[in-house]
C-alpha cells in the first residue's frame, strides 16, 4: 500500500519506531516524539518503569534503565562514563514518572541536583501510579480519585519543580503536549546548558484521569488555559512565565475528569481558590529571582 | 615502578582500583570502607589516579551509578560493607541480570542491630544468590591482587558477571601488613582495557543484549557464565602468579594438608590465624590441615567433592549464621548440598565464631581443630552445629 | 615474634604510632603487622592497637591477649586492669609517665619497664592541647628502650605521616622521648 | 506485538481539511500525515483514540465504527 510506505519512511526517519504498547490517547508517545525531535540523535535516554515509559521501547535512540526506584542514578553513571571517555557532544536524558520522581526517588533525583549532574531530567506527571492501576502519587492532586484515596487525596500535590529549583540548578521548567513549540524551545534550551536541567511534563491519561481518550490534548490545554498547570521556566534562578492566559474557571479542566466527579461545590471552590492564590504568586514572581 | 611498604587492606584496595584504572567510582561511605573511598579520593585529588569519583547520596544509588557507567564502556569501581550491602540489595541484582561486569569490594561487617563495626560475613552472604561472584581475601596482599584479577575474571566474554572481593572490615580493612604493588606497566599488559562485546550506548554504536523472551534461559544463562567463571578464575590465578609471583590457588587452597585425613574449613581473615595454629598443632604432631575457601561463588562444589576423598572430616568454620536454618551456617549448608550425592561422604562438623564481628582467637580455632580430630578418632559427630563463642575458651574483644 | 599492644586515648596518634614503628621495622628488613581496635573515629575514646614484629612473614590476625609488651600512651590509662591484662611474665612495658621506672608496679615481673614523660615533652615540643599527641615521644622512648628499631629508622615513617613543619617537630618530639626515656631492668 | 484493537478509525473529508496539521501535530502515535492530497492516517498502528478528530478545528474528521 502506498500510505504504508509513506508512514514507513516516515518511521525510518524518526527517532520513535510506530506502535506503541501505550494506550489510546496516553500522551507518553506524542511527549518523546516532540522531545526527542527536539534533542535529535546523539541521545541518550535513561529510565525504566513507569507507563510512560512505554513509548521507550519504541525510541530508536540508545536506551538504559534499571527498575522503578532507579532515577537519576544510572544516568549519573552514564554521565560520568561519558565524561572519562571524553564525550561531551552527547546528550543524557534520564527519566521518571511522578511516583517515582516525587515519592520512591525524590532524594536520588534531589541529590542528582545537588550533585548538577550534566544530563536532563524529565518528570512525566501523570498525577498517580498509573502502570499499577492508578493509586495515589505524591504528585496526585488535591481531591483526585485514585485507588487508594476513593473518597479524593486529602493532601495537595508536592511542588517538585519548584523543590529542584531550590537546589539552585540552572534550568527548571515546566512544559505540556498541547504547546509543541513551547516544549520544543524548552527541550532545545535545556540541551544547550551545561548541568542539572529539570522538566517537569504534564501526562494526560485518559485511563486513570477517566476522560475520553480523544480530549487528552483538549485536557492538559485546558490544565494551562486555568492555570491549573502554569507553564514557566526558571532560568537561573529567575522566574519566568511561559505564558500568561486569562484564566477560565478550574471546573472547566476538572469537569471532563471523572476523577475529580465526587467534588462538591465547596472543594471545587476551595480549589479554584489556590489555584488563584497561586496565580496571583506566579504574576508577583514573574521576571524575579526566587531562590532563596 | 613496584613497591613494597605497610599498607592496610582499605589502601590496598585503593592501589588495585587504580591500577586497575577503573573509570568510574560511584560510592558512599561507610564504616569500614570509608578509608578506602578516602584513599581513592586522595589519589584522584593528587592527580596519580584519573577517574570520575561521583560522591551519591547512598549505597543504592551507588550501584545504579556503577550499572550505568558500566553499561556506557567505562570501568567501574566501589566498595561497601553491611547495612550499605543490605540497602543495596535491589541494586545489586541488576549487574547479574544486565550481564555488567562491575568491581566491588564487600568490607565485610556484621549487620545491625545484632552485631558491631566488625566483620562476620552475613552482609556478602545475604548476596550469595544475586549472581555476584565471591572471594574471600585474607589480607592487604591479596585484596589488592584479587582486584586486579576481578576485572580480568567478571570482563571476560566467557563470564561478564561482576565481582565482588571481600575481605574482612578492621583485621583486613585497617590491618597494616607489608604489601606489594606492582608496577603499572605489568598490570596494564594483565589487564588490558575494558570492552563489552555486547553493551554499547554510544549513539551511532547502540548495542545491548536483547530484551529475554525466554526468562528461564535468562537466568540459565547467567548460571553458566557463574559455572564457566571457575575455570577462568583459575586461569587467571595462574596467570597472575606467573607474571607477579604471587598465586591464590583459584577457588580453594590446601595448606599443610599432607598426609592429614582432617581439616578445618574458614573463609576470610581467620585463615591467617588458622595457619599459625595448624603449624603448632601439626609441629606436635597432631595430623591436621587447612583448606581455605576463596571462592564462595561460584561455589567450588567439584574441588570440594576432590577434598572428601582424601579427608574424611570437614570443620567448617562459618563467620555468619542462617537463622532457623536446615542446620548450620550458609557455608557448612552449601558444602553439605556439595557433598550429598557422593556415597562415602566424610563426616561435616559446623562451628559458628566470630559472628557480629568478634574476634576470631587462636585458643578458638585450636579448640575447633581439636574436635575435628576428636571426631575423627571417634568417627561420630558429637555436635552438628556448635557455637564456640558461647564457650569460655579465654578473652575474646 | 614479639606482640605488643598500644593503648592510648582516641587522639593521641596511638594507631598511627603503631603503624610508624611498623613502617620503621619493615625499613630494617622485619616483618610487622598493625591491627587497629576502635569503634567510630571519635577522639577521646580508648584505642588499642595490636603490633606484631617478626622476621618472617606474619600470618595471624587476631587479637593480642598475652602481650610480649605493652606500649601505654597515657597516664591514666596505666592503672587500668584492661591495660596490664595478660601481659607476659619476663615482658617489657613502656609508659608514659612522670615517675621513675622504679616507682611504678605492673603487678607483674618484667624484664624491663620503662617511663618517659611524653606527655610533657609533648607539650614543650608540639604545645599544649587537651589530648596531648603523645606517639612520636613514645617512639623514641620504644627504641632506646627496647631496640626493636633504631631511633634513625623513625625519622622517616614520621615525616611520611607528617610532611613538613609538623614532622621535623615530631621528629624533635621523638629524639627527645629517646633522651628522656628511663629504663628499669630485671 | 498485539494487533491494534480498535472500535472507531479516523476519517477525513480533504475537502473540508484546511491543512492545518493539528492532526499530525498532536497524533499520539504519529499515525496521522499531511500530505498534499490531504490527510492520511496508519491504520496498521493507529490506537482510534480520536484526538486527531477532537483537535480538528473544521470537524473535517470524523470516528466511524470499523466495519
Amino acid at each position: 500500500m502506498e500510505t504504508d510506505k509513506l508512514f514507513d519512511e516516515y518511521y525510518e526517519k524518526s527517532l520513535l519506531q510506530g506502535g506503541t504498547t501505550c494506550c489510546p490517547g496516553c500522551g507518553g508517545p506524542l511527549f518523546w516524539r516532540m522531545t526527542l525531535d527536539a534533542l535529535g540523535p546523539n541521545t541518550i535516554v535513561y529510565g525504566d518503569g513507569p507507563c510512560a515509559m512505554c513509548a521507550i521501547r519504541n525510541i530508536k535512540l540508545p536506551t538504559f534503565g534499571l527498575h522503578f526506584s532507579f532515577v537519576a542514578d544510572g544516568s549519573t553513571g552514564i554521565v560520568a562514563a561519558l565524561a572519562a571517555k571524553g564525550r561531551r557532544d552527547i546528550t543524557v536524558v534520564s527519566s521518571a514518572g511522578d511516583g517515582a520522581t516525587g515519592d520512591i526517588s525524590f532524594g536520588k533525583v534531589s541529590a542528582a541536583a545537588e550533585r548538577n549532574e550534566n544530563m536532563i531530567q524529565i518528570c512525566v506527571d501523570n498525577e498517580a501510579y498509573m502502570n499499577t492501576g492508578i493509586q495515589k502519587s505524591g504528585l496526585t492532586p488535591f481531591g483526585a480519585w485514585t485507588t487508594t484515596t476513593p473518597l479524593g487525596k486529602e493532601n495537595p500535590k508536592k511542588a517538585v519543580p519548584m523543590i529542584i529549583a531550590q537546589h539552585k540548578v540552572p534550568y527548571v521548567a515546566t512544559v505540556s503536549v498541547a504547546y509543541p513549540r513551547d516544549l520544543k524551545a524548552k527541550i532545545k534550551k535545556a540541551k544547550g546548558i551545561e548541568g542539572f536541567k529539570y522538566i517537569h511534563t504534564v501526562m494526560p491519561c485518559p485511563t486513570g484521569w477517566r476522560f475520553d481518550p480523544a480530549k487528552s490534548v483538549e485536557v492538559v490545554r485546558l490544565g494551562v488555559e486555568t492555570w491549573a498547570w502554569p507553564l514557566y521556566e526558571i532560568e537561573g534562578g529567575v522566574l519566568k512565565l511561559s505564558m500568561k492566559p486569562k484564566p477560565k474557571p478550574i471546573e472547566e479542566y476538572l469537569r471532563p475528569q471523572r476523577r475529580f466527579r465526587h467534588l462538591t461545590k465547596e472543594q471545587i471552590e476551595f480549589i479554584q481558590r489556590e489555584v488563584d492564590a497561586r496565580r496571583q504568586r506566579l504574576l508577583e514572581n514573574d521576571g524575579k529571582r526566587i531562590i532563596l | 615502578m613496584e613497591f613494597t611498604r605497610m599498607m592496610e587492606g582499605n589502601e590496598a584496595a585503593a592501589w588495585g582500583a587504580k591500577l586497575s584504572r577503573a573509570e568510574v567510582i560511584p560510592a558512599y561511605p561507610i564504616t569500614p570502607q570509608t578509608e578506602l573511598i578516602s584513599h581513592i579520593a586522595t589519589l584522584i585529588a593528587r592527580g596519580e589516579m584519573k577517574a570520575q569519583y561521583i560522591k551519591v547520596e547512598g549505597e543504592h544509588t551507588a550501584m545504579a551509578a556503577a550499572c550505568g557507567a558500566s553499561a556506557a564502556g567505562a570501568r567501574v569501581f566501589t566498595a561497601s560493607a553491611s547495612q550499605g550491602i543490605a540497602f543495596m540489595e535491589e541494586a545489586l541484582w541488576m549487574p547479574p541480570g544486565r550481564r555488567l561486569p562491575i568491581v566491588m569490594c564487600m568490607v565485610n561487617r556484621a549487620l545491625a542491630p545484632i552485631g558491631g563495626l566488625r566483620p562476620d560475613h552475613n552482609d556478602a552472604l545475604l548476596q550469595r544468590d544475586t549472581g555476584w561472584i565471591q572471594l574471600y581475601c585474607e589480607n592487604s596482599q591479596e585484596v589488592l591482587d584479587t582486584i586486579i584479577m576481578a576485572y580480568r575474571i567478571g570482563e571476560d566474554r566467557q563470564v561478564y558477571l561482576p565481582v565482588a572481593p571481600c575481605y574482612d572490615g578492621y583485621f583486613v580493612s585497617a590491618t597494616a601488613i607489608p604489601t606489594t604493588v606492582p608496577d603499572q606497566g605489568e598490570v596494564d599488559e594483565f589487564l588490558p582495557p575494558y570492552k563489552h562485546e555486547m553493551y554499547s550506548l554510544m549513539p551511532g554504536d547502540y548495542r545491548r543484549p536483547p530484551f529475554p523472551l525466554n526468562i528461564a534461559k535468562a537466568r540459565y544463562e547467567v548460571q553458566k557464565a557463574m559455572e564457566r567463571a571457575k575455570k577462568v578464575i583459575e586461569k587467571v590465578d595462574r596467570e597472575y602468579a606467573k607474571r607477579f609471583g604471587r598465586g591464590y590457588d583459584g577457588l580453594l587452597e590446601e595448606y599443610a594438608c599432607d598426609g592429614v585425613e582432617a581439616v578445618l574449613v574458614t573463609m576470610g581473615s581467620m585463615t591467617g590465624t588458622a595457619r599459625d595454629v595448624i603449624d603448632e598443632m601439626q609441629a606436635e604432631g597432631k595430623p591436621i590441615g587447612l583448606v581455605k575457601l576463596r571462592g564462595f561463588r561460584p561455589f567450588p562444589t567439584e574441588e570440594l567433592r576432590e577434598l572428601a576423598k582424601k579427608y574424611h572430616v570437614l570443620g567448617i568454620v562459618d563467620r555468619n549464621t542462617s537463622y532457623g536454618s536446615a542446620g548450620g551456617g550458609v557455608v557448612a549448608m552449601e558444602a553439605a548440598r556439595a557433598l550429598y550425592p557422593l556415597d562415602d561422604r566424610p563426616l561435616l562438623l559446623n562451628f559458628h565464631v566470630g559472628l557480629g564481628g568478634s574476634d576470631v582467637t587462636m585458643r578458638q580455632i585450636r579448640y575447633m581443630a581439636d574436635k575435628v580430630l576428636e571426631t575423627l578418632e571417634t568417627g561420630k559427630v558429637e555436635k552438628e552445629v556448635e557455637w564456640v563463642e558461647l564457650l569460655d575458651l579465654g578473652e575474646v574483644m | 615474634m614479639i606482640e605488643i599492644r598500644f593503648h592510648g586515648m582516641g587522639g593521641q596518634g596511638a594507631v598511627m604510632g603503631a603503624l610508624m614503628l611498623a613502617e620503621a621495622a619493615f625499613s630494617e628488613g622485619k616483618y610487622a603487622q598493625k591491627i587497629p581496635v576502635y569503634g567510630g573515629m571519635r577522639r577521646g575514646g580508648d584505642v588499642t592497637v595490636f603490633l606484631r614484629l617478626d622476621d618472617k612473614p606474619i600470618r595471624r590476625t587476631c587479637g593480642i591477649y598475652e602481650p610480649d609488651a605493652i606500649v601505654v600512651l597515657d597516664p591514666a590509662l596505666i592503672s587500668v586492669p584492661a591495660v596490664r591484662k595478660g601481659l607476659k611474665k619476663g615482658g617489657l612495658a613502656v609508659l608514659n609517665d612522670e615517675r621513675s621506672p622504679e616507682e611504678v608496679d605492673l603487678g607483674v615481673e618484667l624484664s624491663k619497664l620503662a617511663t618517659v614523660d611524653a606527655t610533657g615533652i609533648s607539650t614543650e615540643v608540639l604545645g599544649q592541647r587537651a589530648i596531648p599527641i603523645t606517639n612520636t615521644t613514645m617512639l623514641g622512648a620504644i627504641s632506646k628502650a627496647t631496640g626493636w628499631v633504631k631511633l634513625e629508622s623513625l625519622f622517616e615513617p614520621i615525616m611520611g605521616m607528617f610532611p613538613g613543619r609538623i614532622g621535623e617537630l615530631n621528629v624533635e618530639a621523638c629524639k627527645r622521648g629517646y633522651e628522656a626515656v628511663r629504663v628499669r631492668e630485671a | 506485538m498485539s494487533q491494534i484493537v480498535r472500535a472507531f478509525r479516523p476519517e477525513v473529508d480533504n475537502e473540508k481539511c484546511v491543512r492545518c496539521g493539528n492532526c499530525q501535530t498532536f497524533c499520539p502515535e504519529g499515525t496521522v500525515m499531511v500530505t498534499d492530497e490531504g490527510v492520511v492516517f496508519d491504520y496498521r498502528y493507529c490506537k482510534g483514540c480520536g484526538v486527531c478528530a477532537n483537535e480538528c478545528p473544521v470537524d473535517a474528521i470524523k470516528m466511524v465504527r470499523e466495519a
